[in-house]
């Protein structure tokens, strides 16, 4: 009986199956039944955790039949990491999407069923060992995230949408491209059965595919340059969407390209291309900051600030790449522990971004005025996540920060330093823009009404976790080192 | 054992209480209070369980690894608690000078709250046990009194605050630089008596200098060191408790007790020297000194030629620990606490003329003192002290710092005091003579509180200035008593070159 | 050289097409039909060189089976997008949307 | 500027085509061949077909994900029709003719679907061509005015929409305590099979019509 309850399957089917019913059960309904749902995927997550502290890495043959003929699934450290992330982000937020849809319905109808299917998709792409089995789950993952930024109507959420829909399929067909060309070489789409096989001397079709797919998954991923989609599409969809994307969605595709750089195409990466990676991510950091800088819309400025912080996650490709293990190994840690900080204090930063919004009635920075004195709570948990986001201790942004900053040194690559100390300080900058308006009294005409005690709740609940992260990291990376052969 | 506990309950003992100040209603006046007081006694009279036992030699150590190679390292150790005990009880005085000054003002829970969290991150920085701690606590020191500067939230005081943040979060991400580099070239440098980097290979020397410039550019903006002051004189269009706090104890103390750090505890004074790291050192400080009391001279307006003070008196303590030899150091710690004490009298009186008359400039204060003689009376034994006229408490800062230059052989020390001293006197005596001597206008600027019997003023405004007179007096006269802070400061200095 | 080989052949040929109608074509319904060239592209290379070697390979063919499907799905979505978008807008183009112009629908 | 632009993208992608070309034309021998391993695995699949083999057994957890998929897009559509500026109207009833013929149809259509259902499981066919000839004849009986554009389907349309996947997922969970999901224990396989891809023709078949459906009656 103990196979009926392993938690593994479970994490992908009870998504699914509860964002059916969520369907089934009609426009708008279904809240209580995905908070408890997403719960007990929390508890799935954990218990999966366990095991693989208890006996290491595990591989799962759907349907008995194994690779290369069946479809394997794989849970190691880095996949645990993120199925945890996902259900800490998700719980906190559909507290917050029930408060939010009440007090503002619209785009309620189908948020349920589509939060669902967004979250199967998730636990399935980071459970999944196989190169085409991923495409369905990035068609899933992109359709459902498509759906949910058109959710509310609009010119500008349908506009956003659209260009969203053409960049996320244009992502997948060229890693589908790639899986193409890959089955075409070996004959197996199974990472089990491929991973030995791929070697620095691998066919010319070999390393084309590795491109498109890393290209793919980096328009997907919303690097820049590839980031004209991003800002547009989070800013524009509801808020507790919004915190999904920002928060997941694009976490699950930078997962890919990191499992595929690390694992699968490590024979082929180079330090050229690792540096190319880090110089994208810079720019990103400097020119996302720059124009979250000077946004006047609350949510377009957190929207850029996700293009700048996605910046960070890229760095640490020419930090991991042909250096000594010790550096590689301290690099991806802050790597994944940068996008788990992020994770949760960007879901906090759209989730506070959307009660100001709902209390002052506008999304304008300029008139957010009385709201530390009306919902110090949210304002507070604001500032937490900008900590984190600023990397400063102790936060998890910090931890990562640490981490990215000491495997620079030792490599010497201190330009990397420079990039992530004025990164950092253009984040405060873009912060405090934020803050120092929500310092002020309410300016005449304009008036902050109170909001669900639960919007500022759930949001506090992730800044703090954020912040916690800070303290108890080390748990963390313990898990993430399993399966690791570094 | 709860020992180890001992200094992460000091920190906790003014965290609780902002957080908590933070979400009561703006009403609660009485339990807010009850908050404030109950965490500054408890800190207080855990300070003093701490003392007893370093004095006997006991260490009190709290240890968490955040990350591999990353721990979390609160130390009472002597020097902590001689900043400790300081931070403490000022901000005894300051919350009750607070609670009286902000009597009626709007968004006080938020006030306090973050004043709160200010008093913690300096506890935090004085007890820090090594770097990464002492970073931890800088930053929320920053972040802490942003809100405080912006309190009043006009335009004035929302561009000081952008300074301030511009300054301060620059210095900290330098800091931060300067500890991952030292981290990765030393591993995790704890702060011990007498420094820990005389083992490392002579190659890394000259990397180590350009920490050390890093480390002493990072933390010389919050210590104001010219000419990363520029900070300082805006932020004092906060009220008068903050600029207090900021400039008795919290920031600038912040970054000179983090130079103390750095010189004797990471590289120690020894090697400091070896590097020839201390000279440039003393140079900056005496350019400091100078050029901070030249501007005080030709300011107007109180608080600035007060804030230009600091800057000039706060580089005494660098200049201190530029000095290689103990008297030096004593010199320089003991003014560490000194000055602390004669800047908060300083202000308090500034605040209490603002608040009672509505005076804010020098040339407002013709005959102030028979209006107000108490808090002149304060104001004048603060400003004498500042002279270092005997036997105030500066007297035996800048004696010991005298004979420290002697010590280390760097008598042109002697000139730059005699002249600060000058300096001092001449933009002091000033403002005594009008206060004293000039008739008082037929009316007051904009009297806000009127004379109540024998109270020239709010009695929660006129008792702490007079009780921080009192202690300039008795500090400079019982210097030579057990427990005083020169003894204590003695007591360090003995340990810091025991080898 | 397999007959198989030429249909993957014809199939890189359909993907390079269909990519340049996907990023040159401003008007939606052509870009949405240079994604399903694009597409069919894949699908061809995928079952072309899973049977270069002459014989019959279903896997590659199921899979196209479900890819086929995917489009389809996203073609739907697409196009109703597409035709929300002509609705609000009364064009069949992407806007040059500046966000920040536009009013918070609420 | 914009030619520029054009050339340059064009160039790109002739560039990539001769690129895959060139790569396709030089792949060496390869490493592991399915082909074998399907027909070695036949017998225990259920079906006697190796397409539906692969698609509803061997690599059936592609297929769950990408019914999901389907259904997915038609929410997509749902929530656009949420907000359609016009509301949903049918779409003026067509010529006599075509009515009767497409009422003729119709019922063939079903006919057709289920045959091709049926046979699925040894020859070309299975659930999405079944569902696709469904949708085909819903589409039709709209195209008459027969049938009402659903903007709002009631729970009835909802319940058959969501049947496959369920049915789907029912059948996947009921392998675990055997196994690992989607185990199918050989004797049961054809029947659970045939039960799935039933399940499944009705919900595509409702799904793709309903893709058309949906979004007939907006406005132009």
């Amino acid at each position: 009986m103990t196979d009926f309850l392993d938690p593994l399957p479970w994490l992908i089917v009870l998504p699914l199956a509860w964002g059916t019913l969520a369907f089934l059960l009609g426009p708008g309904r279904g809240g209580r039944l995905a908070v408890a749902a997403i719960a007990l995927q929390g508890v799935l997550a954990l218990q999966l955790a366990g095991q693989l502290i208890d006996s290491g890495a595990r591989v799962y043959a759907v349907g008995g039949w194994g690779a290369s003929l069946g479809i394997d699934l794989m849970a190691d450290g880095l996949a645990a990491v993120m199925l945890l992330l996902t259900q800490a982000v998700a719980l906190p937020l559909a507290v917050y999407a029930r408060g939010y849809f009440a007090a503002h319905p619209k785009g309620r109808a189908l948020f349920w069923p589509m939060t669902g299917f967004l979250l199967a998709a998730l636990n399935a792409l980071f459970l999944s060992a196989d190169l085409f089995n991923i495409y369905v789950t990035l068609e899933l993952l992109g359709l459902a995230a498509v759906g949910l930024v058109a959710i509310a109507g609009g010119r500008q959420p349908v506009t956003a949408a659209m260009r969203y829909l053409f960049a996320t399929l244009l992502g997948s067909s060229a890693y589908l491209l790639g899986v193409a060309l890959i089955y075409g070489t070996y004959g197996s789409v199974s990472l089990v059965v491929l991973t030995p096989l791929i070697h620095s001397g691998a066919p010319l079709a070999v390393t084309l595919a590795a491109a498109l797919m890393l290209l793919g998954l980096l328009l997907k991923t919303a690097l820049f340059p590839f980031h004209f989609w991003l800002p547009p599409a989070h800013g524009g969809a509801p808020a507790p969407v919004s915190a999904l994307l920002s928060a997941l969605v694009i976490k699950a595709t930078f997962y890919l390209v990191l499992r595929l750089w690390l694992e699968l195409f490590a024979p082929l990466t180079t330090v050229a291309a690792a540096q190319l990676l880090g110089v994208l991510g810079a720019a990103a950091i400097l020119w996302g900051s720059v124009l979250a800088l000077t946004q006047s819309r609350l949510k377009m400025l957190v929207a850029y600030s996700t293009v700048a912080q996605v910046g960070y996650l890229f760095l640490l490709f020419p930090l991991a790449t042909l250096v000594p293990p010790d550096a590689a190994d301290s690099a991806v840690q802050g790597g994944v522990m940068q996008a788990v900080a992020h994770g949760l204090a960007k879901a906090a930063m759209f989730a506070t971004a959307g009660s100001m919004i709902v209390a002052t009635g506008r999304d304008d920075i300029g008139h957010l005025g009385g709201i530390d004195t009306r919902l110090p709570l949210t304002l507070f948990s604001f500032g937490l996540a900008g900590v984190t986001l600023m990397g400063l201790p102790p936060s998890g942004g910090f931890s990562a920060k640490w981490l990215l900053l000491s495997a620079a040194l030792e490599t010497g690559q201190w330009w990397w330093v420079v990039v992530m100390i004025v990164g950092g300080l253009l984040t405060a900058a873009y912060v405090f823009k934020v803050l120092r308006r929500a310092f002020l009294p309410v300016a005449e005409g304009d008036h902050v009404a109170r909001v669900p005690r639960t919007l500022e709740f759930s949001a506090f609940a992730l800044a703090l976790a954020a912040i916690l992260l800070g303290l108890f990291g080390a748990p963390l990376l313990d898990l993430l080192a399993i399966g690791r052969a570094a | 054992m709860i020992d180890p506990w001992l200094p992460a309950l000091v920190v906790l003992s003014s965290l609780l209480p902002g957080l908590i100040i933070f979400f009561l209603a703006e009403s609660r006046i009485r339990l807010r209070t009850t908050l404030n007081l109950v965490g500054a006694f408890a800190k207080l009279a855990l300070i003093g369980v701490m003392l007893w036992g370093v004095l006997n030699e006991h260490e009190y150590v709290f240890r968490y690894t955040v990350l591999p190679g990353l721990d979390l390292v609160l130390r009472a150790d002597a020097l902590a608690l001689l900043f400790v005990s300081l931070s403490a009880a000022l901000w005894l005085f300051t919350t009750l000078y607070a609670i009286g000054y902000l009597e009626g003002a709007p968004n006080r829970s938020r006030f306090f709250g973050f004043f709160s969290l200010c008093v913690t991150a300096t506890v935090g920085v004085a007890m820090a046990g090594n770097l990464f701690t002492f970073f931890l606590f800088y930053e929320l020191l920053t972040l802490a009194t942003y809100p405080l500067v912006v309190h009043r939230g006009t335009e004035k005081a929302l561009r000081a605050g952008h300074v301030y943040l511009a300054y301060t979060l620059t210095g900290g991400a330098l800091l931060l630089i300067g500890t991952v580099w030292l981290y990765g070239l030393a591993g995790q440098v704890d702060f011990v008596q007498g420094g820990s980097l005389a083992a490392l290979p002579p190659e890394t020397a000259g990397q180590l200098q350009i920490i050390f410039l890093i480390l002493i550019a990072g933390l010389g903006v919050k210590a104001a060191l010219v000419p990363l002051h520029g900070w300082l004189p805006m932020a004092m269009v906060a009220p008068a408790p903050v600029s207090a706090l900021l400039h008795a104890v919290a920031v600038v103390k912040a970054g000179a007790f983090g130079i103390v750090r750095v010189v004797y505890e990471v590289y120690g004074i020894e090697f400091a020297q070896s590097l020839a790291l201390l000279l440039p050192l003393a140079i900056a400080a005496s350019i400091t000194i100078i050029w901070g009391s030249l501007r005080a001279l030709f300011q107007d307006d109180l608080k600035r030629r007060l804030a230009y003070s600091t800057v000039s008196q706060v580089a005494y303590i660098v200049l201190g620990v530029a000095l290689f030899g103990p008297l030096g150091t004593i010199g320089g710690l003991v003014h560490l606490v000194h000055q602390g004490i004669m800047k908060i009298t300083l202000f308090f009186c500034a605040g209490n003329y603002a608040e009672t008359l509505g005076i804010h400039k020098v040339s407002e204060m013709n005959g102030v003192g028979r209006r107000m003689p108490w808090t002149t009376l304060a104001f004048t034994l603060g400003a004498f002290g500042m002279i270092g006229v005997p036997p105030l408490a500066g007297f035996i800062s800048k004696w010991y710092l005298g004979l420290g230059a002697l010590e280390a052989g760097m008598p042109w020390v002697l000139a730059v005091l005699a002249a600060s001293s000058l300096l001092n006197a001449a933009y002091f005596l000033p403002i005594l003579h009008r206060a004293w001597f000039r008739p008082p206008p037929t009316a007051w600027p904009h009297e806000h509180i009127p004379q109540r019997g024998r109270w020239e003023t709010a009695p929660l405004l006129l008792l702490p200035p007079l009780a921080t007179a009192a202690a300039t007096l008795v500090v400079g006269l019982l210097a030579a008593s057990d427990f005083s802070p020169l003894d204590w400061a003695k007591l360090i200095a003995d340990r810091e070159y025991l080898q | 050289m397999s007959a198989a080989l030429l249909y993957a052949l014809a199939g890189a040929a359909l993907f390079a097409i269909g990519l340049a109608g996907l990023l040159l074509q401003p008007h939606l319904l052509r870009k949405i039909l240079a994604f399903n060239i694009l597409g069919s592209g894949a699908f061809l290379i995928l079952v072309g060189l899973g049977q270069r070697d002459g014989t019959a390979d279903p896997v590659p063919q199921a899979m196209v089976l479900t890819g086929i499907v995917v489009a389809i799905a996203a073609t739907a979505l697409a196009l109703a997008l597409a035709r929300q978008l002509l609705d609000l807008t009364g064009q069949m183009r992407l806007p040059e949307d500046r966000p920040d112009a536009e009013p918070v629908d609420d | 500027m914009k030619v520029w632009l054009t050339a340059l993208i064009a160039l790109l992608c002739s560039g990539l085509a001769l690129a895959l070309g060139a790569a396709m034309l030089a792949l060496p021998e390869f490493v592991v061949r399915l082909p074998g391993q399907v027909t070695a695995n036949l017998v225990d699949s259920g079906v006697a077909h190796p397409v539906t083999a692969v698609l509803l057994n061997f690599r059936g957890y592609d297929t769950l994900l990408e019914v999901a998929v389907l259904l997915l897009a038609l929410l997509g559509v749902f929530a656009l029709s949420h907000h359609a500026s016009g509301h949903a109207h049918p779409s003026a009833p067509a010529h006599p003719v075509l009515q009767t013929l497409a009422q003729l149809l119709a019922p063939l259509m079903v006919l057709v679907a289920g045959y091709l259902l049926w046979v699925g499981a040894h020859a070309p066919g299975g659930a999405f061509q079944a569902g696709a000839v469904l949708a085909a004849a819903g589409v039709l009986l709209g195209l008459a005015g027969l049938l009402p554009a659903w903007a709002q389907p009631g729970v009835l349309l909802r319940g058959g929409l969501a049947l496959g996947l369920l049915v789907f997922l029912a059948v996947a969970v009921a392998g675990l305590p055997q196994g690992e999901l989607l185990h199918y224990p050989p004797a049961l396989a054809g029947a659970l099979i045939l039960l799935v891809e039933a399940g499944l023709t009705l919900s595509i078949g409702l799904t793709l019509a309903g893709l058309y459906l949906a979004s007939a009656g907006w406005r132009q």
